[in-house]
């Protein structure tokens, strides 16, 4: 093993050594800083060979010939290695990206700083005596405060002095606390202070632990006393920032770290709580931020105080941490600081290299659009950021909650949850804000009519493929600085990689099917291969097809009953939607690798066999979806709500997971559930990411994903039966009587028929196509929830029912508007028509989508309607199924309203050249009529397997007699009724082209009767906008926004919580003084009050 | 084989006769509303002549093949909602096709003509079109909660959808009828009887001044004669059910005629003594008392 | 053999198509009153005879045309006052099988209600040509045949029946309703005896007419023939 | 006299304190940070200092056997100074922040500095 | 914003009693052309004569003048004035009202295609209003000969005589009690 010695000697040395070097060759003494950079992240790993990981071994080296009390020692063990390694990996980093910048900030005087840095936060990792501590830590703060100043604004002297003052404070707190503990203990060295830990058991001997606590706490910056903190980070460099976000606070905090085993249970309290407080109150501080550094500062804060809290927390309930994984607490640590301070870091470095300062509100951007390379790196790092799998954060969350959950702790894991969610909030407010198009308003335009987009800009053909032009790109977009964050990136993608293969495989591989669940991981990187080689796209998305088509194949026929019916959903539906993608001209970037992605974790929700493995699944679900919404053209507002409210979902899901099968699980499973299926008062999402996604991909959210949440109510059905009040809830009332034996399902069942009819009326008044059909998918959907809560063999039947041809025929409707809007360039209704007779498949496909979704017969949809109403009457949900009727009556409105607005009626001049939708186009839509037409013909095709799925869990209800199906209440023949209609249609349409065979003229659109004038515009002419004005006007009131506005508030609350505690901050260096005191003053009587 | 040809020949005579008889009855109302207004009225056979006369037309216009077949989907609803039903209990030539479906087929194939009437409407481009069908769709999506409402009531009270079991279990006196033994049931779909034959006060569908005469504005010749003949034939229909739903159906067709002549004449006593609702007040109508007498049918169910 | 035996075949089939050309240009019309960008939205096919049923099928169907006449509820001038009368009670014209719709498509009884503008005769004109065919012109009042009191007007038509076939005026300033019932049952004996062929007359006559109509309709500016 | 020392200290440390809260001007704040910096010192070596006892130097007097008790402990002694020079490093650095900032900014009002905020 | 001597006018006009009409009690004032506008403002904006209740001309083809009257009422007192301009016949030019009462646009549309009287600045001003298309001099104007035209345009019916009204009845309706008269 190399000496730990020669390590901070090494950089002691090339600190002095430096200034002769540089003024030789200023290359030569940059090489020498990346050099002795890289030699601290090897010497790390060379120990971490050297050392048994497997027993956490340690080894202490002595210094100056002497023992450990009376010479200092350091102790290197797999701790100290492994946080080394990180640490020293981001100062690298660090190297590299002022290397690159070429700035002016990166002269001789910055290097040494840099070093000088490196080698206290070394020291600070490795020693193991207080007053070394203290030391390196005055090294590190000296370097710091001499690096936040090299920008050499005022701002950043400002920044400094008060930085120093801060540091100034606590550094005297630290040196008095270590004066007492050695009065006490007689010793400086931890280890002996450790060992002989009873002697600090009295009032004084906390106190000073408190002190030098204290002083540790306010160095990382705490909620209130942290407003310096905030102002550095603001005013420095943003590659400074990254050192004081990440190398310096992750090095204390590991001091932090290493004297806990000194801390009562009392001081852990206050510490755990001054840790939770600073992580909630810096979220909601940095989600009313405005200038981005400050909020990537006060996220810092919170992820560090997140990291205290969890510190402080695993010490107190130990043993319930030290079960999940080896290393226990270690490891949570590291993941969480690892994470942390490479994803922070690379943010810091993404938003130095963009020059972004200012967030400027979603309205009025004013941003540097990021390129594609940006996009996908600032992309993966607010991802890693905000704990979305495969980043090693996603991990550390599942193993703080389940450990947590498992105590009992709730509200600190709520407060970890909650948030969690905030900061994911603003960090992809400024993500969406970075790479969203100029055209993008950044709002949701839920109410108002949009305004008609203008064409963007075609971009420039790329250059070829050749590698050189390969290497020739790469070289090119790591100049000025890209590399750091690039390589933070793999880092960070790599350490997720090993990890989901760790945790998911667990060491078991017996055969291909462990690893289905790593497949998402694999597409992603492969397909990423593909776009950096330049494969076509049309390839891409090819192979993409082939691909689900495979995974379909393999793995599917191991299943059976309702996840083989999903399973076809998810994956044959999912091939057959991709095929319109194919139309796509040009390169898109991202784009098939993570469809595919989501495809597969969505087919691997199917095969989770563990809570984690399911949640890694719908978590990685999410985030690959968030990513799918984000490339619509104006789909910035909408992703935002979309990820916030499926990260809430996923959040509740997460805690639901841990309460069995109590009433509480059924209520936080079936919100995240619900979330997902977008039900009324969780739906504010739905529409606008249906909607403002790219055209040719609505249809993949409305149709596939939005089953996943009906999929998980179906296997995890058994806890929504149950009561929804727990048993003694208001006990001896006449209330408890009003609400014994309403179950969860009841709940769902009224739930389900309100989103329907909510759907459907909502959709009524939209003026643009794609919120219509979007408000249509979640109505349906409010049907399938219905049926499913029926919990009766035919209401299952349906719900399956439903979930099949609701995708056949939804998925139609959206590929055929999307054709239709790629040709005509608009989504507003009104703005087409007559289109008729340029489009007529796309018209024959709509027509029998609307026949088949608004339940007329002869086509599928009657069949979900007739199990709907027999199996609601069955069960005695009269008003429910009375308010279902209702709702499709109002379906049945706003779907003519979709045919006619946009086929019949007066074709307008513009679209006089247009043509049919693009073949690929067609595709889908010919095999979903020729799935309808099948499914239409013989009902019996599909209503037999699914009763075969369903027959497990009920008793059978219905019979058959020949393709008739009986119920207990009534009888279908689809095929004779099909054979029927046919009949009647035939009769007339015979006898109508005998009688009309001549002498009929097909005449022209203005030929019309229009009271003895002519028409003179086709736009006047047509009849579309706001076509259902009577029911606007007889029950509009029931049109008004009252979930976005309930949320809004929701909203306004954290807004105004920011807002208020944000006047703190005064950026008054005497106030922020004035704040240390009176923190640590507060601490140290509630401290005293404890004891 | 020879039961098809059997059913083929049962069906052409049911036709044949709901035809004649819806034909008849429009006149015969026209000729009754007349005679309200103090006049002699129009001929019992004036709507054959008008629908033979539009046939006899010799020319004729068209706007596309929306506007060709929606004529065709109308009719062809029309006679759909017909077969489903039977219409003459333990007829073997007026059961129809009853086999193939309950009420709810019925109540959901009503829809069929109604969305080809309008796709053919709107093929027209005449702004009027779409504005009756606007107006009728709205219209029509109100006055079936009640009739819903009372479907379900009644289903509930016999446990079955099917019209012929509806129909057995109240034969043996007129106390059996539903009008008695669910007298709400009853009032609500009533009520909902009178949007859907679109009648006053509820015509504003059509309104022949403002928009003339809404959907069919641009049909004409042997379109126009299509219609007229559903016209027939789905008044014929919808009468039918009415009576099986609510007044003990019929044994034979004499009864039938009686039983859905005297409901006819209810909604031509109502069209001729009130003036005109606008859409969304027919709505809020729709919605208000009579789904209130509706909710109740139901909730009396459930008790 | 073999190869002109093929040209003359195609010679003939290049003859008949450019035939057929010919005649599909001569059933074109002009609609040069149009702009250029409208002349999309309209039909320009030129209308043609239509030849009545031979025998006693027209005489059915000249019964049922006679037996169902409705009137298109457009009142060209003061004399639409007139019609209002015959709806009541006292002359009930329904039992003559007589009824009033408000789209020219449905319509066949077009009655010129009294004196008619420049500006009215051009929607006569449209909502003539939008009626189906056959259909019947009832001129009501002088002012229809002689231009009546205002003959002497800048705007008066003088004679309708320059513009449009007539089938029967009713003289008089103004007709009564009994009147007016009488010109109706005029008309129906006149349709049961075939010779209401105003229709076919127009067509036959369309280039005579659509002269009259374009001398004093300066602002023409729609097409030859309403559709 | 340990009493004496740590008093005066404690004394130093609050008027450092005081100072840092009530001046308004950069300069004033540095002196008190100083103040505060050398109360923090004397604090250390009061509580480091033993009444009756000696240097620690071991020679024929003081033997290493039981010096324990006898000498004035070393360690706090060594840190002060450690600490001194530290602090020295810290008030040169601050010092020269700020002449920069009232070279860029024209200002050392305390009141002035209030750029960064929120 | 009235100039001097069109204030002083409007005072003068004020202060002289307008012109009563013995027949029919309006009362009529006559007032140049230039400060019609202005005066009529003042009766709009002091006076509270709010309503325009008809613009009209009359073409006094003697006098080569066009009259143009202005009716305007008082709801308060309910009283009516007729303001009076006379314009040249040729080069008809008049400053628009449209400004004061939007439907004085309609009045002066109808004015400009029957006596071609210009108002500039009138919106809808060359829009046909009865007549479509009428190219010739405008009907209205007394030179404008309507039986010529008539007669040469609209294929009068051979036949029609014209009868002088009494003789006609004593000779053919009543001809027993002619004598009686």
């Amino acid at each position: 093993m190399v000496s730990p010695l020669y390590l901070i000697a090494m950089l002691l040395g090339a600190a002095f050594l430096h200034p002769l070097i540089q003024n030789r060759s200023k290359l030569a003494g940059q090489l020498v800083v990346l050099v002795v950079l890289g030699a601290t992240v090897a010497i790390p790993l060379q120990w971490l060979m050297a050392l048994d990981i497997a027993t956490m071994q340690t080894v202490v080296f002595q210094t100056a010939g002497f023992t450990a009390p009376l010479s200092i020692n350091l102790q290197v063990g797999v701790e100290e290695s492994l946080f080394l390694v990180i640490i020293n990996g981001g100062a690298l980093f660090s190297a590299l990206y002022f290397f690159r910048r070429r700035t002016r900030e990166w002269e001789g005087s910055v290097q040494i700083l840099l070093m000088t840095l490196v080698l206290g936060v070394n020291g600070l990792v490795l020693g193991r005596d207080l007053f070394n501590l203290f030391v390196f830590m005055e090294i590190s703060s000296l370097s710091l405060y001499a690096l936040v100043a090299t920008t050499k604004t005022a701002n950043s002297y400002e920044a400094g002095i008060k930085l120093m003052v801060a540091g100034g404070i606590a550094s005297a707190l630290f040196l008095i606390g270590v004066v007492f503990l050695y009065r006490m203990t007689g010793t400086l060295n931890l280890d002996d202070m450790i060992a002989n830990k009873q002697l600090l058991d009295n009032k004084a001997g906390i106190t000073a632990l408190f002190l030098i606590t204290a002083s540790l706490l306010i160095e990382l910056k705490p909620f209130p006393a942290n407003g310096w903190g905030a102002d550095v980070y603001q005013a420095a460099d943003p590659g400074v920032s990254a050192l004081t976000s990440g190398t310096s606070a992750t090095a204390i905090f590991f001091v932090l770290y290493k004297i806990t085993p000194l801390f009562g249970f009392e001081l852990l309290q206050v510490v755990a709580a001054s840790g939770g407080i600073t992580f909630i109150f810096s979220q909601l501080l940095a989600y009313k931020q405005d200038s981005v550094r400050r909020m990537l500062g006060y996220s810092s804060i919170g992820q560090i105080g997140l990291l205290i809290l969890v510190v402080a927390l695993g010490s107190l309930y130990g043993e319930a941490f030290t079960t999940t994984m080896f290393g226990g607490i270690f490891l949570l640590v590291l993941l969480l600081g690892g994470n942390h301070l490479f994803s922070k870091a690379g943010l810091f470095w993404m938003s130095g290299i963009t020059g972004q300062h200012s967030l400027g509100t979603m309205r009025q951007s004013k941003t540097v659009r990021l390129g594609p390379v940006g996009a996908a790196l600032q992309g993966i790092l607010t991802s890693a950021l905000a704990g979305f799998p495969p980043f090693p954060a996603f991990w550390a969350k599942w193993i703080v909650i389940t450990a947590l959950l498992a105590f009992g702790s709730y509200w600190w894991a709520s407060i970890i949850l909650i948030g969690s969610l905030i900061e994911a909030a603003y960090l992809f407010k400024w993500f969406l804000n970075a790479v969203k198009s100029p055209v993008d308003p950044g709002t949701v335009h839920d109410e108002v009519i949009p305004e008609d987009f203008p064409e963007e800009p075609v971009k420039e053909p790329m250059a070829g493929a050749s590698p050189a032009g390969i290497v020739a790109r790469i070289a090119r977009q790591s100049s000025g600085g890209w590399i750091a964050p690039f390589m933070a990136t793999a880092v960070l993608v790599a350490c997720g990689m090993l990890l989901a293969t760790m945790f998911i495989l667990r060491g078991r591989i017996s055969g291909y099917r462990d690893m289905v669940l790593l497949l998402p991981l694999a597409v992603l990187v492969l397909w990423t291969v593909f776009d950096v080689i330049r494969v076509p796209f049309k390839l891409q998305i090819g192979l993409a097809i082939i691909c689900s088509a495979g995974y379909g194949l393999v793995f599917l026929p191991g299943l059976d009953g309702i996840r083989l019916v999903f399973g076809l959903i998810f994956i044959a539906g999912s091939a057959v939607q991709m095929v319109p993608l194919l139309n796509r001209r040009g390169h898109h970037r991202g784009l098939a690798g993570m469809l595919l992605a989501l495809v597969f974790s969505l087919g691997n929700l199917l095969f989770a066999s563990s809570a984690l493995e399911f949640f890694f699944s719908w978590e990685l679900m999410t985030i690959t979806s968030f990513f799918l919404v984000v490339r619509g053209r104006q789909a910035s507002g909408a992703a935002l709500r979309y990820l916030v409210f499926s990260l809430g979902g996923a959040f509740s899901i997460l805690a639901g997971l841990f309460f069995g099968s109590s009433p509480l699980a059924a209520l936080l499973l079936g919100i995240g559930f619900l979330v997902k299926m977008g039900t009324l008062g969780l739906h504010i999402w739905l529409p606008g990411a249906y909607a403002e996604t790219d055209d040719d991909m609505s249809t993949f959210f409305s149709s596939v994903t939005s089953k996943a949440g009906l999929f998980m109510l179906f296997l995890l059905a058994g806890l929504f039966v149950q009561e929804a009040i727990p048993a003694g809830f208001a006990a001896g009332t006449r209330l408890e009587s009003l609400l014994s034996g309403i179950a969860f399902t009841d709940l769902l069942g009224w739930l389900g028929v309100v989103t329907a009819f909510a759907g459907a009326f909502l959709a009524l008044f939209k003026e643009d196509i794609k919120y219509t059909l979007a408000y249509s998918s979640m109505g349906q959907v409010g049907y399938m929830l219905l049926s499913f809560a029926l919990m009766s063999q035919l209401g299952w039947m349906n719900s399956l029912y439903l979930a099949v041809t609701h995708l056949m025929f939804k998925g139609m409707l959206f590929v055929a508007i999307s054709g239709v809007v790629y040709r005509t360039k608009t989504r507003l209704m009104y703005q087409m028509g007559g289109l008729i007779t340029r489009m007529p498949i796309t018209f024959f496909t709509v027509l029998i989508g609307i026949i088949a979704v608004s339940g007329v017969p002869p086509l599928t949809g009657f069949g979900a309607k007739w199990m709907l109403y027999t199996a609601l009457i069955e069960k005695g949900w009269y008003l429910q199924a009375a308010l279902a009727m209702f709702a499709s009556g109002i379906a049945f409105l706003y779907l003519f309203r979709l045919i006619h607005v946009i086929f019949l009626g007066q074709l307008k001049d513009e679209h006089r050249t247009v043509t049919e939708a693009p073949i690929w186009m067609l595709i889908p839509q010919v095999v979903g009529i020729a799935g309808i037409m099948l499914y239409s013909m013989y009902p019996s095709l599909l209503l037999k397997p699914l009763e075969a799925a369903v027959a497990p869990f009920f008793e059978t209800t219905i019979s058959w007699d020949g393709y008739t199906v009986l119920s207990t209440l009534g009888y279908w023949n689809g095929t004779a009724v099909m054979y029927v209609t046919m009949g009647v249609f035939l009769v007339p349409l015979l006898w109508l082209l005998i009688v009309q065979r001549k002498n009929t003229q097909k005449v022209g659109q203005f030929n019309i009767v229009y009271a003895a004038e002519r028409p003179y515009r086709p736009e006047t002419t047509h009849f579309g906008y706001n076509f259902f004005a009577p029911y606007e006007k007889a029950l509009g009131f029931l049109h008004k926004p009252l979930a976005t506005r309930f949320w809004y508030r929701v909203v306004s609350v954290a807004e105004v919580a920011g807002s208020m505690v944000r006047k703190l901050y005064t950026g008054n260096i005497q106030t922020y003084a004035l704040w240390i005191v009176i923190y640590t003053s507060i601490l140290l009587s509630i401290l005293q009050r404890g004891m | 084989m020879n039961e098809i040809m059997t059913k083929a020949w049962y069906t052409l005579i049911s036709l044949f006769v709901i035809t004649n008889y819806g034909l008849l009855l429009g006149g015969t109302m026209a000729r009754v509303r007349a005679k309200v207004q103090g006049r002699i009225g129009q001929p019992v056979w004036q709507p054959y002549i008008d629908i033979l006369k539009n046939n006899f037309k010799r020319t004729g216009i068209y706007h596309g093949v929306m506007f060709y077949l929606g004529p065709v989907f109308r009719l062809a609803g029309g006679l759909g909602t017909y077969l489903f039903i039977p219409a003459v209990y333990g007829s073997l030539v007026f059961s129809n096709f009853s086999f193939s479906g309950d009420l709810l087929l019925v109540m959901y194939f009503i829809f069929f003509g109604q969305l080809g009437m309008a796709l053919g409407a709107g093929q027209s481009g005449h702004p009027y079109s779409p504005l009756g069908v606007s107006r009728g769709l709205a219209q029509m999506t109100a006055f079936e909660v009640p009739f819903a409402l009372s479907v379900i009531a009644i289903a509930a009270q016999y446990q079955t959808l099917s019209i012929t079991e509806i129909v057995a279990a109240q034969q043996g006196g007129i106390l059996n009828w539903v009008a008695f033994t669910n007298p709400l049931a009853m009032v609500a779909g009533m009520i909902s009887f009178l949007g859907m034959s679109m009648g006053n006060p509820f015509s504003v569908v059509i309104a022949p001044q403002e928009i003339p005469i809404g959907p069919p504005t641009e049909m004409q010749s042997s379109f126009l004669g299509m219609l007229q003949t559903n016209r027939a034939i789905f008044n014929g229909a919808k009468l039918v059910l009415f009576m099986n739903l609510y007044f003990g159906g019929a044994t034979n067709i004499w009864i039938m005629v009686i039983k859905t002549f005297l409901i006819y004449l209810y909604t031509v006593i109502v069209d001729a003594s009130f003036p005109r609702f606008r859409t969304d007040q027919s709505i809020r109508f729709f919605l208000g008392t009579p789904a209130l007498i509706g909710i109740a049918a139901v909730v009396l169910q459930m008790l | 053999m073999k190869e002109s035996n093929m040209d003359g075949l195609q010679t003939t089939a290049t003859e008949t198509e450019q035939q057929l050309e010919d005649m599909a240009k001569e059933m074109r019309l002009a609609n040069d009153g149009l702009l250029e960008q409208d002349k999309g939205y309209f039909c320009d096919v030129r209308p043609h005879r239509v030849e009545p049923y031979k025998g006693i099928m027209e005489s059915f169907a000249n019964w049922a045309r006679s037996q169902s006449l409705w009137i298109l509820g457009f009142g060209t001038g003061c004399g639409a006052i007139e019609l209002r009368p015959l709806m009541t009670s006292r002359f009930d014209m329904y039992r003559y099988g007589i009824q009033a719709r408000p789209t020219p498509r449905q319509s066949c009884v077009f009655i010129i209600g009294g004196y008619a503008s420049v500006k009215t005769l051009k929607r006569i004109v449209r909502s003539y040509e939008q009626m189906q065919g056959p259909k019947f012109v009832l001129g009501l009042g002088s002012c229809t045949v002689n231009g009546g009191m205002y003959w002497d007007s800048y705007n008066t038509i003088n004679r309708i029946d320059q513009y449009i076939p007539v089938d029967v005026y009713i003289a008089g300033c103004m007709p009564r309703p009994e009147a007016l019932l009488g010109g109706f049952i005029k008309l129906k004996q006149m349709i049961r005896e075939g010779k209401c062929e105003g229709m076919n007359k127009y067509i036959d006559d369309f280039d005579w007419y659509k002269a009259n109509q374009k001398q004093i309709i300066h602002d023409w500016n729609m097409p030859d023939y309403n559709w | 006299m340990t009493h004496i020392v740590l008093a005066l200290g404690f004394l130093l440390v609050c008027i450092g304190f005081w100072g840092l809260m009530t001046r308004k001007e950069v300069f004033r704040l540095i002196i008190s940070f100083s103040l505060l910096d050398t109360g923090v010192h004397v604090i250390m070596v009061g509580i480091g200092y033993v009444r009756t006892g000696t240097a620690p130097i071991f020679d024929e007097a003081l033997a290493v056997a039981g010096a324990v008790g006898k000498v004035v402990d070393p360690v706090p002694s060594a840190l002060v100074l450690t600490a001194i020079v530290i602090g020295l490093a810290v008030t040169a650095l601050m010092l020269s922040f700020a002449i920069r900032l009232h070279a860029s900014r024209g200002s050392l009002a305390v009141d002035d500095m209030k750029e960064l905020k929120w | 914003m009235a100039t001097e001597r069109q204030e002083r006018t409007i005072q003068e006009v004020k202060d002289s009693d307008p012109v009563c009409d013995a027949q029919t009690g309006l009362k009529f004032v006559h007032v140049e052309a230039d400060q019609a506008v202005a005066y009529i403002t003042r009766l709009r904006d002091v006076q509270g004569y709010t309503h325009l209740v008809f613009f009209t001309a009359i073409d006094y083809i003697e006098d080569s003048i066009f009259r143009l009257t202005y009716m305007v009422h008082n709801y308060a007192s309910r009283q009516d004035l007729g303001v009076q301009v006379d314009i040249p016949r040729h080069g008809t030019t008049m400053e628009s009202i449209h400004h004061l009462w939007p439907h004085a646009a309609t009045y002066q549309r109808e004015l400009k295609e029957m006596f071609g009287i210009d108002f500039p600045g009138s919106p809808g001003l060359d829009d046909s209003f009865i007549l479509e298309g009428w190219t010739g001099i405008p009907p209205m104007r007394r030179e404008f000969d309507t039986k010529l035209y008539s007669e040469q345009t609209y294929f009068p019916r051979p036949g029609r005589v014209t009868h002088d009204t009494t003789a006609y009845m004593k000779e053919k309706l009543y001809p027993s009690e002619a004598e009686t008269w």
